[in-house]
């Protein structure tokens, strides 16, 4: 009694000092963390043999161009080429430190940030509407499975979980676009049809417009299905063995036998404990809900993040593949950092421990 | 001895049988117990077999497929699975195939253009090939058959397949793909690359995050720190340009096997952190407990600690999560080849088939070559159940 | 009685045109889309009468409707080359006319050329284009560097030892009049013209205050607009205004159709160009269709349903594809067949200059590569490779083009495994216990064939197949674009499949992937750095035969007649036949484009080529939709 | 007061059955006791002799898969009898009687209450659910009891968290939780096994005071004689899923009858501590409580064994005169 009448000292306010220090101490390594993450990421980005210039002559040649090599000292020097990497890193880091300037996209010859910023609309949209596909339909479903173990329900939801995971994405998505255009005689490809994009074009309507209007919906089927049901099986999955580690506890049992009702205990008792798991993987959310996927996306031609860096980092457009990453990189920082936070509020031992549970 | 000695004597051994089974049930290890209750878990038995049955042809993958990668045949060309008949002319004659081709006309483009349009008009529904089937000659099926020469396991060679003709007329059991090869050959030999790499990568991952996580979680203070952040750092680079850097980064002449091996290993040296977070939690919450602490007053090493006393503690989890990280590499090698960064042909793997038959084209003229895709769809489906088997076997509370 | 009708109605017919010709500019008409919007009448937006170009066509078409086209990955020439009009164009049989450029005079040497332009004739936004235009392109543009381009290799002339090259000079002569002076005779100049020069022109009045030079901007001036219109540096605006300019939305050109909105949008609206300076026999400005639509994908895949589901009109199909088109009884389209200027349809060039000493020679020795050519079981490749669409053959130019000869496509194209392993032992390579090749001096000779695109891997691996049973080691692996290229600047590709393979209209126009005179074909990188200057340390020194053939190109390029420079080609085609630089395994394989089945005056016989600007030489402006 | 003598739980033939894979375990196989109110009844045995799921039957809160049989008549606050097995275990009937009027004490106070919860909010849910939905007044009542349990500076400990308490304290509040509702019967498992000694001392005063001052009936489950004989007016003594021996607390005591009674019994006095955690003197292990055969289920270890007859049929209770029953062969035998 004495030792934890002693260690209950610090906790008698839930927001002191352990968990600002937790935070203050965090936010402090953040730094030193996205400069040696940045300059991994440079050196990935730099490590396949050539760089931009040898695949804008590429696409030059494939065009029938003639390149001559006047041109091409030329085209070096402009796109700082001809400099060692390593002088290119620092110029690239500086400017970002001090004119928050993230370079150029060869590829579209125009500044990082705004070949950025006009698929991330899309991109959140997208990742968006298919993680909480995931979610609010995974929790439900993972804790009927866990509630209704062994069940026939459970049997199934287990297999519908484990096959939507077994499932190849690009082989399930050109299947759905294949199987559109048997069904309903118009492949379903991308997002818009297109009367969408020609009215987007014509600037009669916005993206905004779009997401409520019904074709897209209809096309947002197919991601859904694709990407959202990945995220659905894992979850599925994890909920279900929370749920079932959960319902176990003997507080369930107390609970019980306080008369609460059992729809009470899952949502108060359950449910609660088992979304740390959900939680802990909010870590890696931000940074996904920002690249959206790339295979499935390439396949089925959604025009946001992860096909265009993988455009970049096939093209060798360092500095819009190396922003690309290092916003994901500080979005997975950061996101690691908020879901402690959100898990901390989640679960008081966290809280009051003031460290990092897993 | 008298007769009655010797009842007495085998009552005895019955009873001394039955008392050491009585007490093994009592006294079985964990490892028994898990054993006994996966095999009770009904999904996770029929996984096991499947898992085994896989292996096992993967093992005598040489031996089983009629054909090898290299079979090219320009006359058999996406050719749909063979009929295995029983009865020719009306008389059984047991299991035996028909020959079948394509109708071989030479016609370009526009002469097949020009005859769409014409069957169009007058009508009659149109296809530009017609497959022809020679029924006179029935080719019986026959075991042990001679066929290309292997190298089983680079070791025994043979030329010795399990079943074919006689004639050497091809029994293609899932069709054949563009260039004439076997399905079911590449299908089998593929799963050799797809069933094993995984293992290795997971392998590493797992050592590395035991070994990291355990330092990490045991020791504390500042190499827990440093550990962290490292994970952290690592965390934070994808994989995509990693894989993309390493693939155009590794010289020529490696062939694309080991390559793909190569990088496996090398994103598994970085693959650790996942578990080694949940190793080091689990760490934490053990370090204390009474047994470790009394080990260590009696001057226990910590590595010994660790290895003897700690790890055995959550072996099972470490065995769940091995089970079920398998397939997401299985899945993760498919996403490869797709991206053109896993193995090329004509080494083959299940991505690569997967990787071909994700056209349209392949799905709407030659269907078959979706099965690799069942049988992607079948091992995962297999080590996700024997894992979740495992997991319901290995908690102590059910 | 017949006869009778006939000739009345031809007389009618007559009579009919006269107030037509008399009155030409009442009778020009324009698309109802245009309708209403505020512009000037359209006889006022066309040129002069005498000046409209006419354009002949199979049917006079109806107005209206969309052509939507599939543009795949970040190449600005999807769009480009379907919408290009350049002073001089081809024609389908690959003969030149006149374009935008209303006509021409050559003087006898072939060193002054007097081009005339359509007076009256208005770039899209409705201003004047003059000869003014040209020159400014050549002379502010071109020359200085702004478009970041070198000047066209067609404005040089040479003597005749190719060694005083010299740029040509213009000449204004009136507003629609200018002269092209060279040093030397130039026969080929409208030729090579139309296919490097393209164009010739940039609208001076939209272009002079955003370009830098001494009497545009300053450079710092240039700077900051580069800046403001989100440009890394001048440079890429410089680029993008006046070279890459039909993505560049508000950029007045002479093409049919102009660009709305952003080129990597994922369906990019072109509309027509209301000041397009072409009409149809009966008047009606052209284009007939009204708008462009250019479809963005990212897989290959998607193309091919698109073409399937319709909402694709004219789309290019691999020969894969064909049979699942032709046997999908839902799909509306039509499968036109175009041929092909490449040497093969399969082919591989061994890196005669190669790091390893060892390889160098023997990729050398001519030997070798008949052994390697007679070592491949061409038949295969035709059936699984080309789907039967090809025959076996050697690389050669096709049938019809210079230097064919029947003799040269059956040219060591007979497999013949022993043979070709007589051949190796000829050139001196030994027979190990494991059955591979080893060099006399006991290392293993290892070919690594190296491709860029997933197309090609089954080649490879067929070629893999058959050169291991030959007895030589070999792997494959396949590569990014980049990093092939990457690899042909290091010089450190091997043996290359279908890669920058050999292909042209005319070797005499466009000899720059045959002969190593830069660092240009991919059989000998390495010789044309040495061809540009000895000294470089990257420089390989060539054989006698390339020594040769370096010689005869530059004999060629200082004809003075196109006779003489086609005698001299042919020439230098006896040495590609000899010498095997690139060894073919089938031949050209057509072009296939699905076109909507209600596409009306799209050609049915065409080459398709770069030259030839592929799609382009279908003549947009003509096509037309005809109802359902 | 008159019909306070009436029981307030009869528990007739209680079978519990537990469907494994093997085949069904029945780890309770018809146990009958009743309690008066204001009665303690103990029930005590090894681990594993189906205490806990007997208790847990009363509740109608075992698993699933546990199929009880028998009847448990509880007469409630209405005087009515109700029959819970027949209960709906989900249905609002049932649960209006769990924690209002039977409540239970879980034996491990460290994992009884949910570390997601503040103990004020956990043990007012009991408050809520069954007393008042009025915050104000609920919060005062779960105060009060909270005192009344001798939590000290209750305001403070209402906001904290489970794993700021010590074991002790947690019982504390555990009971009441239990208790806040003023329950007619309270069911305790093993409150005080993981707790240490001075402390389930305290505890079981505490119990006792509040029995005292409620006048409800507890059902006292443990395997420790000692706080038995502290804490009870009867003992049912269990076996293996039956009831081998039951009598006032003084009798089983003074005069325990049944082997089993007796080995524990002297298992409490070698030791010479009040604490029988394991049962030394008894040879052998309990057997599962499957494929059980016709004897006693003690047979196999009974040191007093009678070969033949023992060995061939399950004795039945049998009452030795007044409360004092018994199930042994032996025991008939020399009591007859």
């Amino acid at each position: 009694m004495e030792a934890s009448a002693t260690k209950a000292e610090p906790r008698r306010n839930p927001f002191s000092s352990p968990m600002a220090r937790f935070i203050y101490k965090r936010v402090l390594t953040f730094i030193p963390i996205m400069l040696i993450m940045s300059l991994l990421i440079f050196i990935i980005i730099q490590l396949p043999p050539g760089d931009y210039l040898t695949t804008y002559i590429a696409g030059l040649k494939a065009e029938g161009q003639v390149v001559e090599e006047a041109e091409i000292a030329m085209l070096k020097e402009q796109f700082g080429l001809d400099q060692p990497w390593y002088v290119q890193y620092f110029k690239w880091i500086w400017n970002i430190i001090t004119d928050f300037n993230f370079g150029y996209s060869f590829d579209f010859g125009r500044p990082v940030w705004p070949v950025i910023a006009e698929v991330l609309p899309m991109t959140i949209a997208v990742s968006l509407i298919t993680m909480l596909f995931g979610y609010l339909v995974g929790i439900p479903l993972g804790i009927y499975s866990a509630v209704r173990q062994y069940s026939l329900g459970d049997y199934v939801l287990t297999f519908i979980g484990f096959l939507g995971m077994a499932m190849p994405n690009f082989l399930f998505a050109i299947l759905l676009m294949y199987g559109t255009y048997i069904w309903t005689g118009t492949a379903f490809i991308g997002l818009y049809t297109e009367e969408i994009l020609l009215a987007v074009n014509s600037g009669a309507m916005q993206w905004y417009h779009v997401l409520v209007h019904p074709d897209f919906w209809a096309r947002m089927t197919i991601p859904i299905l694709v990407m959202g049901t990945d995220g659905l099986c894992g979850t599925l999955r994890s909920m279900r063995a929370q749920m079932l580690d959960e319902l176990g506890c003997q507080y369930v049992l107390a609970a019980r036998a306080k008369g609460v009702s059992e729809a009470r205990i899952i949502y108060k008792y359950c449910l609660r404990a088992a979304l740390n798991p959900t939680v802990s993987g909010l870590s890696g959310m931000l940074s996904k809900i920002f690249n959206g996927s790339t295979i499935s996306a390439i396949v089925l031609n959604l025009q946001i993040m992860g096909p265009r860096l993988y455009d970049a980092l096939k093209a060798q457009d360092m500095y819009l593949a190396g922003t690309i990453l290092l916003v994901m990189g500080f979005l997975i920082v950061l996101g690691t950092l908020l879901s402690d936070i959100v898990l901390a509020w989640l679960d008081p031992r966290i809280r009051f421990e003031g460290r990092s549970a897993d | 001895m008298t007769m009655q000695e010797k009842k007495a004597l085998r009552a005895q051994q019955r009873a001394e049988k039955q008392r050491k089974k009585e007490e093994s049930y009592y006294l079985a290890s964990q490892w028994t117990l898990m054993a006994r209750k996966l095999g009770r878990h009904h999904l996770a038995r029929v996984s096991l077999v499947i898992l085994a049955i896989l292996y096992l042809s993967a093992l005598f993958a040489d031996f089983i497929a009629p054909s090898n990668l290299t079979a090219y045949n320009s006359k058999a060309q996406s050719l749909p699975p063979t009929q295995i008949h029983l009865f020719h002319e009306g008389e059984f004659i047991g299991p035996f195939v028909y020959e079948s081709a394509w109708e071989t006309k030479k016609m370009s483009v526009k002469e097949m253009q020009a005859a769409k349009k014409a069957a169009q008009e007058a009508g009659i529904p149109f296809s530009t090939k017609q497959i022809v089937t020679d029924t006179t000659t029935p080719h019986k099926l026959r075991l042990f058959v001679e066929g290309p020469a292997y190298k089983w396991l680079g070791l025994i060679e043979s030329n010795i397949h399990l079943f074919g003709t006689e004639s050497g007329v091809g029994v293609y059991l899932y069709g054949t793909d563009t260039m004439g090869r076997d399905l079911f050959s590449r299908l089998l030999l593929g799963s050799q690359v797809s069933l094993t790499i995984p293992f290795a990568g997971t392998a590493i991952s797992f050592v590395l995050g035991i070994l990291l996580g355990s330092i990490s979680g045991y020791f504390g203070g500042k190499i827990d720190n440093v550990i962290q952040r490292v994970i952290e750092v690592l965390n934070s680079l994808p994989s995509l340009p990693l894989w993309m850097a390493l693939s155009a980064a590794i010289p020529p002449n490696i062939p694309p096997v080991q390559m793909y091996l190569m990088i496996t290993v090398i994103l598994s040296l970085i693959g650790w952190t996942g578990l080694a977070r949940v190793v080091r939690g689990k760490f934490m919450s053990l370090k204390n407990e009474d047994f470790v602490v009394a080990a260590r007053l009696a001057g226990v090493s910590d590595m010994k600690i660790i290895l003897k006393h700690l790890v055995p503690g959550f072996m099972s989890y470490l065995i769940v999560s091995l089970t079920m990280g398998i397939p997401g590499m299985i899945i993760g090698e498919t996403s490869m080849s797709f991206l053109g960064l896993g193995i090329q042909a004509p080494a083959t793997s299940w991505g690569v088939l997967l990787k071909e038959a994700q056209s349209v084209t392949n799905i709407a003229q030659n269907p078959w070559c979706l099965i690799p895709l069942i049988y992607v769809v079948i091992a995962v489906l297999a080590f996700n159940f024997l894992g979740d088997g495992m997991r319901d076997a290995a908690d102590p509370y059910k | 009685m017949k006869r009778i009708l006939s000739l009345a109605l031809a007389l009618l017919m007559l009579v009919g045109m006269i107030p037509m010709a008399s009155a030409e500019t009442a009778a020009y008409t324009q698309s109802p889309y245009l309708d209403g919007k505020e512009l000037p009448a359209v006889a006022d937006r066309l040129p002069i009468a005498s000046d409209v170009m006419v354009e002949e066509m199979k049917e006079i078409g109806q107005y209206g409707g969309a052509l939507t086209l599939l543009q795949g990955g970040s190449s600005k020439w999807g769009p480009g080359k379907p919408t290009e009009e350049a002073l001089f164009r081809f024609n389908t049989d690959g003969t030149i006319e006149p374009n935008v450029a209303k006509g021409y005079d050559v003087n006898e040497d072939a060193t002054v050329y007097t081009i005339y332009l359509r007076e009256g004739m208005k770039w899209s936004d409705g201003v004047p284009f003059t000869s003014e235009d040209c020159r400014f392109f050549y002379e502010d543009l071109l020359i200085p560097g702004v478009t970041t381009k070198s000047v066209w290799e067609a404005m040089y002339s040479s003597d005749a030892n190719g060694e005083d090259k010299t740029m040509a000079t213009l000449e204004i002569v009136d507003d629609y009049t200018f002269k092209v002076v060279f040093k030397y005779p130039k026969p080929n100049f409208l030729k090579e013209l139309a296919i490097n020069g393209k164009w010739f022109f940039a609208p001076k009045h939209w272009l002079q205050d955003k370009i830098p030079g001494e009497n545009y901007l300053s450079q710092e001036e240039a700077d900051k607009l580069a800046a403001e219109l989100g440009y890394s540096d001048v440079k890429s605006m410089g680029n993008s205004l006046t070279y890459y300019y039909w993505i560049v939305p508000g950029r007045p050109t002479l093409r049919a159709w102009t660009i709305q909105g952003d080129f990597e949008a994922e369906l990019c609206t072109w509309v027509r160009n209301p000041y397009y300076w072409k009409v149809d026999a009966e008047g009606k400005q052209l284009p007939y269709i009204d708008e462009l639509h250019f479809r963005r994908y990212s897989d290959a895949e998607q193309a091919l349903l698109w073409t399937l589901d319709g909402t694709a009109d004219i789309s290019s199909v691999a020969l894969a594809d064909v049979e699942t088109i032709l046997n999908d009884a839902t799909a509306a389209v039509e499968l036109i067949e175009w041929s092909s200027v490449d040497w093969a349809s399969n082919s591989i060039q061994l890196n005669q200059a190669i790091k390893d000493e060892d390889l160098r020679a023997l990729f050398q020795n001519v030997k070798f590569r008949q052994a390697l050519s007679i070592a491949v079981n061409r038949e295969q490749i035709v059936e699984l490779v080309d789907n039967g669409y090809t025959e076996a053959a050697q690389s050669a130019p096709a049938a019809g083009a210079q230097g064919y000869s029947e003799e040269w496509t059956k040219a060591y194209t007979q497999y013949d495994v022993a043979a070709a392993q007589a051949l190796l032992e000829e050139c001196g390579l030994v027979k190990g216990d494991d059955g591979f090749y080893y060099f006399a001096n006991g290392k293993k000779v290892v070919l690594n064939l190296q491709y860029q695109d997933e197309t090609h891997a089954s080649l490879a691996e067929l070629l893999k197949n058959d050169f291991t049973i030959l007895g030589l080691e070999t792997t494959t692996r396949m590569y990014d674009r980049s990093i092939m290229e990457e690899m042909r600047s290091a010089n450190n590709h091997e043996v290359v499949i279908n890669y920058e393979s050999f292909s042209t209209v005319s070797l005499s126009l466009r000899p720059d992937y045959f002969v190593p005179f830069r660092d240009y074909c991919i059989w000998g990188t390495a010789f044309g750095l040495w061809y540009k200057n000895p000294a470089n340390e990257a420089a390989v020194e060539p054989p006698a035969d390339v020594k040769a053939m370096l010689e005869t190109y530059d004999k060629m390029m200082a004809a003075t007649t196109v006779e003489k420079r086609d005698e001299i080609a042919g020439e230098l085609l006896a040495m590609f036949k000899d010498g095997l630089y690139e060894i073919g395994f089938s031949s050209a394989l057509p072009a296939v484009y699905a076109i909507d089945a209600n596409l009306r005056n799209f050609p049915d016989v065409a080459v398709d080529c770069d030259e030839f600007r592929n799609l382009g030489i279908a003549n947009f402006a003509q096509l037309w939709l005809a109802a359902e | 007061m008159e019909m306070n003598n009436q029981p307030i739980i009869q528990v007739k033939n209680l079978c519990v059955d537990i469907k494994t894979d093997e085949g069904t375990l029945t780890p309770v196989r018809g146990v009958d006791f009743e309690i008066r109110p204001g009665e303690t009844l103990g029930l005590v045995g090894e681990s594993g002799c189906g205490k806990s799921l007997t208790s847990k039957a009363i509740l109608a809160i075992n698993q699933k898969k546990c199929v009880s049989s028998g009847e448990i008549l509880f007469r409630d606050d209405k005087e009515d009898t109700v029959d819970i097995l027949t209960l709906d275990p989900r249905g609002k009937q049932i649960r209006d009687i769990r924690g209002r009027q039977i409540s239970m004490i879980f034996q491990e106070p460290m994992v009884a209450f949910s570390p997601m919860y503040t103990i004020g909010n956990q043990i007012n849910e009991c408050t809520r659910l069954h007393i008042t939905k009025d915050k104000k007044e609920s919060k005062r009542i779960t105060l009060e009891m909270m005192k009344k349990v001798g939590i000290a500076n209750a305001e403070k400990r209402y906001d904290q968290y489970p794993h700021e308490f010590s074991g002790g304290m947690l019982q504390r509040a555990l009971i009441a939780m239990a208790l806040v509702c003023k329950p007619r019967l309270l069911i305790a498992d093993e409150p005080t096994t993981a707790l240490d000694v001075t402390i389930q001392a305290q505890i079981l005063e505490l119990m006792k005071e509040l029995q005292k001052e409620l006048g409800m009936a507890i059902l006292f489950i443990t395997h420790d004689l000692g706080t038995v004989a502290k804490m009870c007016d009867r003992v049912a003594v269990m076996y293996l899923g039956k009831i081998v021996e039951t009598g006032t607390a003084r009798e089983i005591y003074k005069n325990p009858q049944h082997p089993y009674t007796r080995g524990l019994m002297g298992s409490v006095h070698k030791i010479g501590t009040l604490k029988a955690d394991r049962l030394f003197s008894i040879e052998g292990t309990v057997p599962l409580a499957l494929n059980l055969g016709p004897g006693c289920g003690f047979y196999d270890r009974c040191l007093d064994r009678i070969e033949g007859v023992c060995d061939k049929a399950d004795p039945a209770l049998t009452c030795l005169g007044g409360e004092h029953c018994v199930a042994c062969h032996k025991c008939r035998k020399e009591g007859v």
